[in-house]
C-alpha cells in the first residue's frame, strides 16, 4: 500500500480561511463594541422613571432596579464597561508582565523572592477587604477603579506569566540574546513574552471578564462608578433582584458581556492560530 | 489520506513501476515566494539501500527529505508526486534538539515507540520487553549508559548525545524507510564510524535509508546511490562508486574535492578548481561558490614556524585563559576536571574530543553561559565574571560564542538579519542602519544573500543558519571567538570558505583568537594548537600537526585512528 | 402598591390543626449569633427570642402596647412617675413561675452600665434601684420623671424577661411558646412546642429557624419546599410569585420608614427654607416606585404612618420644583451642592439616593452621592455629613421622638435640638388624658412637618413568603410587632 | 530541591506573617470597629463607648496585635469579639463545608478543564474548538449568581431534580450529596473555562511543535501524544491557575455560599469583616496565608518539574 504525500493542487496561503476565522470573532464582538461606541448617541433623552422591574409600559426592555428604561441604560452602558475593564486588564499586565518576566529571567534567588513573595502576600489577602478599604478611603473615580481592579489582578497574572515564561526563559535563544548584550526589555518582552503570547492571550481574555464583574462589585461598594451607573456589569449586578420578574434587565447586558468576552477571545484565538500550519501538514496527504 | 481503497487504486495504476521502491519522489517542485527551493527533483528509495543526497548547504536536501514525510515549509507551493509505502517513516532531523520534548525525559518517547512493537506480547512482559528494546536501540545508536540517559532531560545531553537519541528513536521504530538528515554532525570520529556501521547494518536488514549529508566520508562509506543537489536541482546522480570515481558534473567534482572528500584529500587540496558555475535558471539561491573568497588558494596549513615560538615565553600573552576549571551541572559529579587552556591573539585553538566529553561545557564556561564551576577564566589576565549577565559590554563583545545548535539559538519569530545586526548595535554602538549594512556585507561573505537573511530562521537551511550564527558573533568584533561545531552543517566547499574567512580574520591585526570546537579532524588540523578533551579532562595539548600526526595520549590516538583510518569498510 | 392592609386572608380562617414542623428562613448574623434575648439585634434574633421568651408587653399593629406577661399596668398615683405592673400566671420552661424578681433581674441586667444591651436606652426612664417587687407578681416601677407612655417601655425591643440569675444562654430557658432543642449559630435553631404556654400551646410541634443571608436562597428554599416561611423578600420577587399559587406572599405594611436625614444645625440645612425646598424636591411616588419597586406607600415627612397618634390630617406634600427653586433662591442657596451619604446597609438606600439625586438636579441642586461602609454607616451619619439616607423600623411615635428628636436623644441624626420642642414632649408625657396627648402629638408633628429634619418619602412593606399550607400568619403586623414572626399561632392546613 | 522547598516554607511563614499584618492593618483601617458594628442602627455614643471598653478596644492597636500574636505562639487564636466564642470554633465550623465544596469541585475540575482544553486544542480552529471555546467562555462571562439562579430555577424548581439550597441540612452536607450538586456546578463553571483556555493555549503551541510531530510520525497513538507528550508542556501556567482556583475555593466562595446558604469560610469572612471581629479576621488570615503558601509552593513545584531547563541558565 502506498500513500501519496503531495497535493495534486498547488497550495497557497490560506488567507480566506483565516479571514473567516477572524470574521466569526469580529461578528460576535462587534455587536457589543458597536453598541458601546454608538449607543450613547442613540440613547436619546432620559424619560420619566417608572416602577422598578416592570416589563412593558412604553419600555421596550422594561425598567431596571430604579425604574429607568433598560434599553436606554443598555445603550449607555457599554463605554465604561469596555473602557474600564480593558484599561484595568492592560494595566494589570503592564505591571504583571515585567514582574513575571523578571522573576522568570533572573538567576538571583533573592531577586525572585523579593519580586514574587510580596505578590503572594497580596494574593492571600481577601480582595473583599481591599475593596472595602478602598471604598472607605478612596474617593470614587474611574481611574482609581481601574487601578484597583488591576492591583487585584496583578499577583495572579504575574504568577501565570512567570510560570509560562520559565521554559522560554531558559532556551538557548535567550542565552544568545544575552551574549549579544541585548536589552532586558527586548529579551523579556520581545522574545520570552512573544513565545508565550498564546498563553498570555488566553489568560488576558478571561481576566477581562473577571475585571468587568469586579468593577460591578466595586461599584456596589461605592468605588469607581456610581452604584446606579449605566454600565453593563453594574446593571447585571444590581438588577439581579428582579431576575424573576424582569429578566431583560439582567439578560440583555449579560448577553452583551458574554458576546464581548466570547468575541474578543475568539479574535485572540484567530490571531494566534496555528491551524494554518497544520492544515498544510494534513493537506500534504491528500491527492 | 491512508484509506486502503484509494491506495489500492493507486497501486493498480502505478504500482508496477515502483514494485521494489518504498518511496518515490517524482518531479517535485517546492516553491516559496516565487522561488523554487526544490525543482524537478526525483528519487527512488529502495529497501536495503542507502540513497544519499549531497550538495551545497541550502541546496534543498532537507526540503526534499521532508517531502517524504509529507511536510513542507510554510507557505510553499508544491507540485509533483511523492509516494511513500504505508507505515511510519523514521526521521533523524538536522537539529535533533528540536524534536526532543523539553518537558519530558528522553525515555518517554522511546518507551512509547517501543510499546508499538510490543503490543502482541502478554501484558506483563510488555514493559520489560519494551525496555530491553529501548536499551538495545540506544546501544545500537552508540549511546553507552543507555539506562542512565533515559532518565535525563534533553537539555542535559550534549549535542552528539541528542543526535544519537534521535537516531535511536529511528532505529527503534523499525520503519521501512528512514530519512537521516545529517545524522553524524555532532559525533566524533570514533562514534561516527560506529554509527555509520550501524546505519549500514540497518540498511542490510532491508530498510531503505535516505541519507542527507555533508559528510562525504559517511556518504562514501554507506551510499549505494548518490544524488548531487545544487540550488534545488539534482545535477548528477548515480551509483556511489561511479559518481565517486567519475564525477561528471563540475559541481560534483568541486564538492568531492574538499578535505575528507577522499582519503588522499591532502593531494587534492592543491588542485586548481573549476571556476564557479552560475546557478542554472532563475534560481537566486546564493551559492557557496559565489563567496568572494579566494577559493583556489590553499587552505591555511598550520604554519610550523610561528607555532612553537608562541609556546615560548616571549610570545604574546594569552587573551583568554582558563585556569583549572572544574565544572559540574546541578546534581552531577564534575564533568570538566581541572581543565586549563589558553589562546593568544591571532591564534587558533582546536578543541577535540569524544561526543559528550565536555567540550561544550568548557566553551560555555568561557562564554559565561555556565557558571557552576571552580577555577578561573581570565581575559587579558583579568578574571571574567562567571555569568555573562555580570559581564559588561566590552567583556561580552570580547568573548563571543557560536552555539552548537544554531536553530535553537535564534528567535524563531524575527528575521535573521535583524538578529544578526543587533550584535553590532548592542556591543559596538553602531547605528541600526549601519549595523544592518554591516550585517548584510558580512553575511554575504559567508554566502548568505540579503534576501535569505531577511527571512525568519525557519526559512533558512541548517547550514545557512549556522553561518548566520557565526556572523552574529563576528559582528561583535570579538577578541576571542568560540565556535562550537560551526562547520558541521556545511558542505565541503562552503566549509572551506568559512574556515578561510575565519583564518583570514584571525590573521588581521585585531582579529579574534579562535577556539574551534570540532569533531572534524580535518578542520582541527587547520588550527595552530589542539587541545584534546577526554571525559572532562584535557589529556593532550600541543601544536596541531603534532597532536594529529604524533598523538601521545592513547585517547588521542584512538580518536585520530591509525593513519588513514577515516575509511573503514 | 394597593390592597387593603390587614384584610384577613380567607385561608387564615378555619380550625387550626395541630402538628407539623415549620421551618422559617431569616437573614442571619453568622457565627456571632447568640440566643441571649437581650443581645437581639437582627430579625432572626428577634424571631428566636420571641419563640423562647416573652416581654411584659408587645406592640399591636398600631404600635400601642398590648399586655403579654404583664396582665395589666396602671399608674400608681397622679404623678405618672410610679407604675404598678401585675404579672399574669406563667411559668418558665423549667416549670418555675415567672415572678416579679425575674422581671427586675432582667431589667437590671439590660440596664447594667457595664454591658451595652440595646434596650438599655428604652429603660432609661425607669429608676431600677428604686423599683421593687411588691408581691410575687406585682412590681412597682419608679420612674425618673412622669412618663405617660410608660407601657411603651415594657414593650421595648429586646426587653425580654429571663429567669433570675441567668447569664448563659447555651440552653436557654424562657417563658415563650417554644422550648429550646438545639442551636448552631449562623445555621439553625430548633424549638419544640411548650405545651404549658400561658397563651395557649402552639399548634406546631416544632419550629426551626434557619439562616440564609441571600434573598434568592430564601426564595429558592421556599419555592422548593425546604422552608415554609421566608422572611424579608424583595418586592420584585413578591410580584413574581404573588397570586401564582405556588407560595403565599404576605405584605406587612408600614414596616419601615424610608427617608433622608438633614442635619438641621449645619449649612445648608440650618436654614428651614432649604429644608422645605428639599421636602418639595422629592417626588415621593417616583421614589417608592423606583427604590421600593412600588412596595410601599408615600410618606409625608413624618414618622409612623398608620400608627396611633399619627398626624394623618396634615396635607400631603407633593413635588413642587418651582417653589423649591424659589425657596432656595430666597435662602441664597442657588447652585447648591450637597453630598448625600448612603450605603447598601438597607434595601432601597442606594436606589433612593440615585433617584433623589436626579430629582434634585431638576431643581438646580447638585447632589453628590457618597456610598459609605455599611457596617459603620449609622455611626458615621450620626454626627458627620449633612444629608444621609435614613430608615427606621416600627416603633411608637413617642419612642421615635424620645430617641431621635430631643436634645438629649442618643441617636439624634438630624441634630434637632429645640428647647420648646423638648418641653412640649415633656408635657405630653405628663398628660394623663388621651385626648390631651393626642393634641400634643399633633402639635409636635406639625412642627416636624413644616421644618423638621427628616424627609420621609415612604413606608416600605415588609414582605414575607409562606408555603401554601401555612395558615395563621398575621397580615397586618409591621415588623417588630407582636404578631410579626409569631409562630405560636401558625398551623399547617 | 529539598533545600529549595525548605527555604520556601520558611519564607512562607514570613509570608503568612505578612498576610496577617496586612489584613490586620486593613481591618483596622476600615471605618468603625467591633463596637460600632455591634451597635448597628442604634449608634448611641455612650453605648458604643461601653462596648468598646468591654471588648478592650480602647487599647492601642499594636498592643492588641502583640497580645494576639503572643497568644498565637501558644496556638491560641483568641476569642471572637462578636460572639465571645473561641476563634477556632468559628474557623472549624466554616472550614467543614468549605473543604467539602473545594474537594468536590477540584475533583471534576481537573479532568474537565484539562480535557476540554485538550479537546479544543486538538481541533484548533475547527468547529469543535469554537464550540468548546464559545460555550465555556459564555458560561464564564455569566455572573455566578445569574448562573446559580438559572440552575436553581431549572434544575431545582422546574424539574425538581435537586434541592434548591442547602438550607436546613445542617453541618452534615455529605450525607445529602444532592444538596451539593448545584453549588459544585456553579463553582465549576468559571475555573473550567479559565483552566481550559490556558491548557488549550499551551496545547496548541505544543501540538504544533516539532517534538510532537516527531511523536506522531513515530506512530505513537494520538491520545498518548496529546496526553503524555504535548500536555506536559502546557501544564505550568495551568497549574498556577489551578492553585489560584484552589485558593479561591478554600478561602471562601462568598457568592455561592450565599446563594445556596452554605455557611463556609466565605460566610465567616464576610460576617467577621462586617462585625469588625478582628480576631476572627486574623484567624482567617492565618488560614488563608498558609493555604496560599502551600498552594503556591505546589504550583511552583509543578512549574519547575515541567520546565526542567529553567534555573539551569547562567
Ligand atoms: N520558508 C522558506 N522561505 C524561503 N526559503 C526557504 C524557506 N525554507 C527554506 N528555504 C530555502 O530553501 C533552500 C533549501 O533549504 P534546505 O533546508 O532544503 O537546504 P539543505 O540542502 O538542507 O541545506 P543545509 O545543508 O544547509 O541544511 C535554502 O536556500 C533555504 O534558504
Ligand atoms: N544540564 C546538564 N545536566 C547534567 N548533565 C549534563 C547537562 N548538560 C550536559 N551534560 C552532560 O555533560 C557531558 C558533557 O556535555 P557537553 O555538552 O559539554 O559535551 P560535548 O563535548 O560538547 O559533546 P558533543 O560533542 O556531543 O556536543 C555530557 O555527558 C552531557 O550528557
Ligand atoms: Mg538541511
Ligand atoms: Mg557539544
Amino acid at each position: 500500500m502506498r500513500t501519496a504525500r503531495t497535493p495534486g493542487a498547488p497550495r497557497t496561503r490560506l488567507t480566506a480561511r483565516t479571514g473567516r476565522r477572524f470574521l466569526l470573532g469580529a461578528a460576535v464582538a462587534g455587536v457589543p463594541l458597536l453598541i458601546a461606541l454608538l449607543g450613547p448617541w442613540l440613547a436619546g433623552a432620559e424619560g420619566p422613571r417608572g416602577v422598578s422591574f416592570t416589563a412593558g409600559g412604553g419600555h421596550r426592555l422594561g425598567t431596571d432596579f430604579v425604574g429607568r428604561d433598560v434599553l436606554r441604560q443598555v445603550l449607555l452602558g457599554g463605554r465604561s464597561v469596555v473602557a474600564v475593564s480593558v484599561t484595568a486588564t492592560a494595566l494589570a499586565y503592564l505591571v504583571a508582565l515585567p514582574l513575571g518576566l523578571a522573576a522568570a529571567l533572573t538567576r538571583r534567588a533573592w531577586l525572585e523572592e523579593t519580586l514574587t513573595r510580596p505578590l503572594d502576600v497580596l494574593l492571600a489577602v481577601p480582595s473583599l477587604l481591599l475593596l472595602l478599604l478602598v471604598a472607605a478611603v478612596y474617593p470614587p473615580g474611574t481611574a482609581g477603579l481601574a487601578a484597583l481592579v488591576a492591583l487585584v489582578n496583578v499577583p495572579d497574572a504575574a504568577r501565570i506569566v512567570r510560570a509560562g515564561a520559565a521554559e522560554a526563559a531558559a532556551r538557548p535563544a535567550v542565552e544568545a540574546l544575552r551574549a549579544q548584550g541585548e536589552t532586558w526589555w527586548r529579551t523579556a518582552v520581545g522574545y520570552v513574552a512573544r513565545s508565550m503570547v498564546r498563553t498570555l492571550a488566553a489568560d488576558a481574555g478571561v481576566r477581562l471578564t473577571g475585571a468587568l464583574y469586579l468593577v460591578a462589585t466595586a461599584a456596589f461598594l461605592g468605588v469607581g462608578v456610581e452604584p446606579d451607573a449605566a454600565d453593563w456589569a453594574v446593571m447585571v449586578d444590581r438588577n439581579r433582584t428582579g431576575l424573576s420578574v424582569q429578566p431583560w434587565a439582567v439578560v440583555v447586558p449579560a448577553l452583551l458581556v458574554v458576546a464581548l468576552t466570547v468575541g474578543v477571545n475568539l479574535l485572540c484565538d484567530a490571531g494566534t492560530s496555528t491551524a494554518r500550519k497544520r492544515d498544510r501538514g494534513r493537506k500534504g496527504e491528500r491527492r | 489520506m491512508r484509506s486502503p481503497k484509494r491506495a489500492d487504486a493507486e497501486t493498480g495504476t502505478e504500482g508496477g513501476a515502483r514494485a521494489d521502491a518504498v518511496a518515490e519522489i517524482r518531479d517535485l517542485r517546492v516553491e516559496i515566494g516565487g522561488r523554487a527551493v526544490v525543482d524537478g527533483v526525483g528519487l527512488t528509495v529502495r529497501p536495503g539501500r542507502v540513497t544519499a543526497l549531497v550538495g551545497a548547504s541550502g541546496s534543498g536536501k532537507t526540503t526534499t527529505g521532508l517531502a517524504l514525510l509529507g511536510e513542507y515549509p510554510d507557505g510553499a507551493r508544491v507540485t509533483g508526486d511523492v509516494w511513500v509505502a504505508e507505515g511510519p517513516v523514521g526521521y533523524v532531523p538536522q537539529h535533533p534538539a528540536s524534536v526532543l520534548n523539553p518537558a519530558r525525559r528522553v525515555g518517554a518517547l522511546l518507551t512509547d515507540i517501543a510499546r508499538t512493537g510490543t503490543a502482541d506480547l502478554p501484558r506483563r512482559a510488555r514493559r520489560a520487553a519494551g525496555r530491553a528494546r529501548v536499551l538495545a536501540a540506544l546501544e545500537a545508536a552508540r549511546l553507552p549508559d543507555g539506562a542512565e540517559v533515559l532518565t535525563r532531560y534533553p537539555h542535559q545531553l550534549s549535542g552528539g548525545q541528542q543526535q544519537r537519541v534521535v537516531l535511536a528513536q529511528a532505529l527503534l521504530l523499525g520503519a521501512r524507510t528512514v530519512v537521516a538528515d545529517e545524522p553524524t554532525t555532532g559525533l566524533d570520529a570514533l562514534t561516527r564510524r560506529r554509527v555509520a556501521g550501524e546505519l549500514a547494518a540497518v540498511a542490510r536488514r532491508g530498510v531503505a535509508v535516505l541519507l542527507l549529508s555533508h559528510d562525504l566520508d559517511l556518504v562514501r562509506d554507506l551510499a549505494d546511490e548518490v544524488l548531487v543537489m545544487r540550488a534545488g536541482r539534482v545535477v548528477e546522480s548515480g551509483p556511489a562508486e561511479e559518481l565517486w570515481l567519475r564525477p561528471r558534473h563540475p559541481w560534483t567534482r568541486e564538492l568531492l574535492g574538499g578535505p575528507g572528500g577522499t582519503a588522499d584529500g591532502g593531494q587534492e587540496r592543491g588542485r586548481p578548481r573549476t571556476p564557479a558555475v552560475p546557478a542554472p535558471g532563475p534560481v537566486t539561491a546564493p551559492l557557496p561558490v559565489t563567496v568572494p573568497l579566494p577559493v583556489a588558494v590553499p587552505l591555511p596549513a598550520p604554519d610550523p614556524a610561528p607555532a612553537p615560538a608562541r609556546d615560548t615565553v616571549e610570545g604574546p600573552a594569552p587573551v583568554l585563559e582558563a585556569r583549572a576549571v572544574t565544572a559540574r551541572h546541578r546534581g552531577t559529579p564534575a564533568l570538566l576536571r581541572d581543565a586549563s587552556l589558553s589562546v593568544r591573539a591571532g591564534e587558533c585553538l582546536a578543541v577535540v574530543g569524544r561526543s559528550g566529553g565536555g567540550k561544550t561545557t568548557l566553551a560555555r564556561c568561557l562564554a559565561g553561559l555556565h557558571s557552576r564551576y571552580e577555577g578561573q577564566v581570565l581575559l587579558d589576565g583579568a578574571p571574567l565574571p562567571r555569568s555573562l549577565r555580570r559581564r559588561d559590554r566590552a567583556q561580552l563583545a570580547a568573548v563571543q560564542y557560536v552555539f552548537q545548535d544554531a536553530r535553537a539559538a535564534f528567535d524563531a519569530y524575527r528575521p535573521v538579519l535583524d538578529q544578526v545586526a543587533r550584535t553590532a548595535v548592542r556591543l559596538r554602538g553602531v547605528r541600526p542602519g549601519a549595523a544592518e549594512e554591516e550585517a548584510v556585507a558580512a553575511l554575504g561573505r559567508v554566502g548568505l544573500s540579503e534576501g535569505t537573511a531577511r527571512r525568519r530562521p525557519g526559512g533558512l537551511s541548517g547550514g545557512e543558519l549556522q553561518r548566520a550564527a557565526l556572523v552574529r558573533a563576528l559582528l561583535a568584533r570579538p577578541r576571542v571567538l568560540i565556535c562550537d561545531e560551526v562547520t558541521s552543517g556545511l558542505d565541503s566547499v562552503t566549509r572551506r570558505g568559512v574556515l578561510r574567512l575565519l583564518a583570514d580574520l584571525a590573521r588581521e591585526p585585531a582579529g579574534p583568537a579562535l577556539v574551534l570546537i570540532t569533531h572534524d579532524l580535518d578542520t582541527a588540523a587547520l588550527a595552530d594548537r589542539i587541545a584534546v578533551l577526554d571525559a572532562g579532562a584535557i589529556v593532550e595539548q600541543g601544536p596541531a600537526a603534532e597532536a594529529l600526526t604524533a598523538p601521545r595520549h592513547p585517547f588521542t590516538r584512538a580518536l585520530t585512528g591509525s593513519p588513514g583510518a577515516h575509511g573503514p569498510r | 402598591g394597593g390592597g387593603t392592609p390587614g384584610t384577613a386572608n380567607s385561608e387564615n380562617k378555619g380550625e387550626p390543626k395541630r402538628g407539623g414542623r415549620l421551618r422559617a428562613a431569616f437573614a442571619g448574623g453568622g457565627a456571632a449569633e447568640t440566643l441571649d434575648p437581650h443581645l437581639s439585634n437582627l430579625f432572626a434574633d428577634a424571631a428566636r427570642a420571641k419563640a423562647l421568651f416573652d416581654k411584659l408587653a408587645d406592640y399591636g399593629s398600631d404600635m400601642t402596647p398590648r399586655p403579654r406577661l404583664a396582665e395589666r399596668w396602671e399608674a400608681a398615683g397622679p404623678g405618672l412617675d410610679r407604675w404598678t405592673v401585675t404579672l399574669r400566671e406563667a411559668t418558665f420552661h423549667d416549670g418555675k413561675p415567672v415572678t416579679a424578681e425575674d422581671v427586675l433581674f432582667s431589667y437590671r441586667r439590660i440596664a447594667d452600665p457595664r454591658k451595652a444591651f440595646r434596650a438599655k436606652a428604652s429603660l432609661e426612664p425607669v429608676d431600677l434601684d428604686a423599683s421593687r417587687a411588691t408581691g410575687p407578681r406585682t412590681i412597682e416601677f419608679r420612674l425618673k420623671r412622669p412618663t405617660a407612655e410608660f407601657p411603651n417601655v415594657l414593650a421595648a425591643f429586646g426587653a425580654y424577661i429571663v429567669p433570675k440569675g441567668t447569664e448563659r444562654f447555651d440552653r436557654p430557658v424562657g417563658s415563650g411558646p417554644f422550648r429550646f432543642v438545639s442551636f448552631t449559630p449562623g445555621r439553625s435553631a430548633r424549638f419544640r412546642r411548650n405545651d404549658a404556654y400561658w397563651d395557649g400551646a402552639p399548634h406546631l410541634d416544632e419550629l426551626e429557624v434557619v439562616v440564609a443571608g441571600e434573598e434568592s436562597a430564601r426564595v429558592g428554599a421556599l419555592l422548593g419546599g425546604q422552608v415554609d416561611y421566608a422572611h424579608e423578600l424583595n418586592p420584585a420577587t413578591a410580584r413574581a410569585h404573588e397570586g401564582k399559587g405556588r407560595i403565599e406572599i404576605v405584605r406587612l405594611r408600614n414596616s419601615a420608614m424610608q427617608g433622608f436625614a438633614m442635619k438641621t444645625d449645619r449649612a445648608p440645612f440650618d436654614d428651614p427654607r432649604v429644608r422645605e425646598a428639599f421636602f418639595l424636591i422629592a417626588d415621593r411616588q417616583e421614589l417608592v416606585d423606583g427604590a421600593l419597586s412600588g412596595a410601599g406607600e408615600i410618606g409625608n415627612d413624618l414618622f409612623g404612618k398608620g400608627y396611633a397618634h399619627y398626624a394623618a390630617g396634615l396635607p400631603q406634600r407633593v413635588q413642587d420644583l418651582d417653589r423649591a427653586r424659589h425657596l432656595l433662591k430666597a435662602a441664597g442657596a442657588e447652585d447648591l451642592r450637597v453630598t448625600l451619604d448612603t450605603s447598601p446597609v438597607a434595601a432601597g438606600f442606594t436606589e433612593a439616593a440615585g433617584i433623589f439625586r436626579d430629582q434634585a438636579k431638576k431643581a438646580g441642586v447638585t447632589v453628590e452621592v457618597r456610598t459609605g461602609n455599611k457596617d459603620s454607616y449609622w455611626k458615621d451619619i450620626l454626627d458627620s455629613g449633612t444629608l444621609a439616607s435614613y430608615r427606621s423600623g416600627a416603633m411608637p411615635i413617642e419612642s421615635h421622638i424620645s430617641q431621635r428628636l430631643l436634645t438629649g436623644s442618643t441617636t439624634n441624626a438630624t441634630h434637632w435640638r429645640h428647647k420648646d420642642f423638648d418641653d412640649l414632649y415633656q408635657r405630653l408625657q405628663s398628660t394623663k388624658d388621651t385626648a390631651g396627648r393626642t393634641a400634643l402629638y399633633e402639635r409636635l408633628q406639625r412642627r416636624l412637618h413644616t421644618e423638621g429634619g427628616f424627609l420621609v418619602w415612604g413606608f416600605a412593606d415588609w414582605i414575607v413568603g409562606t408555603g401554601r399550607r401555612v395558615r395563621g400568619v398575621a397580615r397586618d403586623a409591621p415588623a417588630n410587632t407582636l404578631d410579626w414572626a409569631r409562630f405560636d399561632t401558625v398551623w399547617f392546613a | 530541591m529539598n533545600r529549595w522547598i525548605a527555604r520556601r516554607l520558611l519564607l512562607g511563614l514570613a509570608q503568612t506573617a505578612g498576610v496577617v499584618l496586612l489584613v490586620f492593618a486593613l481591618t483596622e483601617a476600615l471605618p468603625g470597629d467591633a463596637a460600632v458594628a455591634l451597635a448597628g442602627d442604634d449608634p448611641d455614643p455612650a453605648r458604643i463607648a461601653a462596648i468598646r471598653e468591654a471588648l478592650h478596644l480602647d487599647r492601642p492597636a499594636h498592643e492588641r496585635l502583640a497580645d494576639w500574636a503572643a497568644g498565637l505562639l501558644h496556638g491560641d487564636l483568641g476569642v471572637s469579639l462578636a460572639s465571645g466564642r473561641p476563634v477556632t470554633d468559628a474557623l472549624a465550623a466554616g472550614s467543614g463545608p468549605t473543604l467539602l465544596l473545594a474537594a468536590l469541585t477540584l475533583v471534576p475540575l481537573v479532568p474537565l478543564g484539562v480535557g476540554l482544553g485538550v479537546l479544543a486544542a486538538r481541533h484548533e480552529g475547527g468547529p469543535v474548538d469554537r464550540a468548546v471555546s464559545a460555550v465555556t467562555l459564555a458560561v464564564y462571562a455569566m455572573p455566578e449568581f445569574a448562573l446559580g439562579i438559572l440552575l436553581v430555577t431549572v434544575l431545582a424548581l422546574r424539574l425538581d431534580w435537586l434541592p434548591p439550597t442547602a438550607v436546613g441540612y445542617g453541618t452534615d452536607l455529605l450525607a445529602h450529596p444532592a444538596v451539593l450538586v448545584l453549588p459544585v456546578l456553579v463553582l465549576l463553571s468559571r475555573p473550567v473555562c479559565s483552566l481550559g483556555r490556558l491548557v488549550r493555549a499551551g496545547m496548541t503551541e505544543a501540538l504544533a511543535s516539532p517534538y510532537v510531530a516527531q511523536a506522531r510520525r513515530y506512530g505513537v497513538p494520538g491520545a498518548r501524544v496529546r496526553w503524555a507528550h504535548a500536555l506536559p508542556n502546557a501544564v505550568a501556567p495551568a497549574a498556577q491557575q489551578l492553585a489560584r482556583t484552589a485558593d479561591w475555593l478554600l478561602c471562601g466562595v462568598v457568592v455561592v455560599e450565599a446563594l445556596f446558604a452554605i455557611p463556609g469560610l466565605g460566610t465567616v469572612l464576610v460576617d467577621a469583616v462586617a462585625a469588625r471581629d478582628v480576631p476572627v479576621v486574623q484567624g482567617l488570615a492565618v488560614v488563608f496565608g498558609l493555604v496560599a503558601v502551600v498552594l503556591n509552593l505546589g504550583a511552583d513545584l509543578v512549574a519547575r518539574r515541567f520546565a526542567p531547563r529553567a534555573g539551569v541558565a547562567a
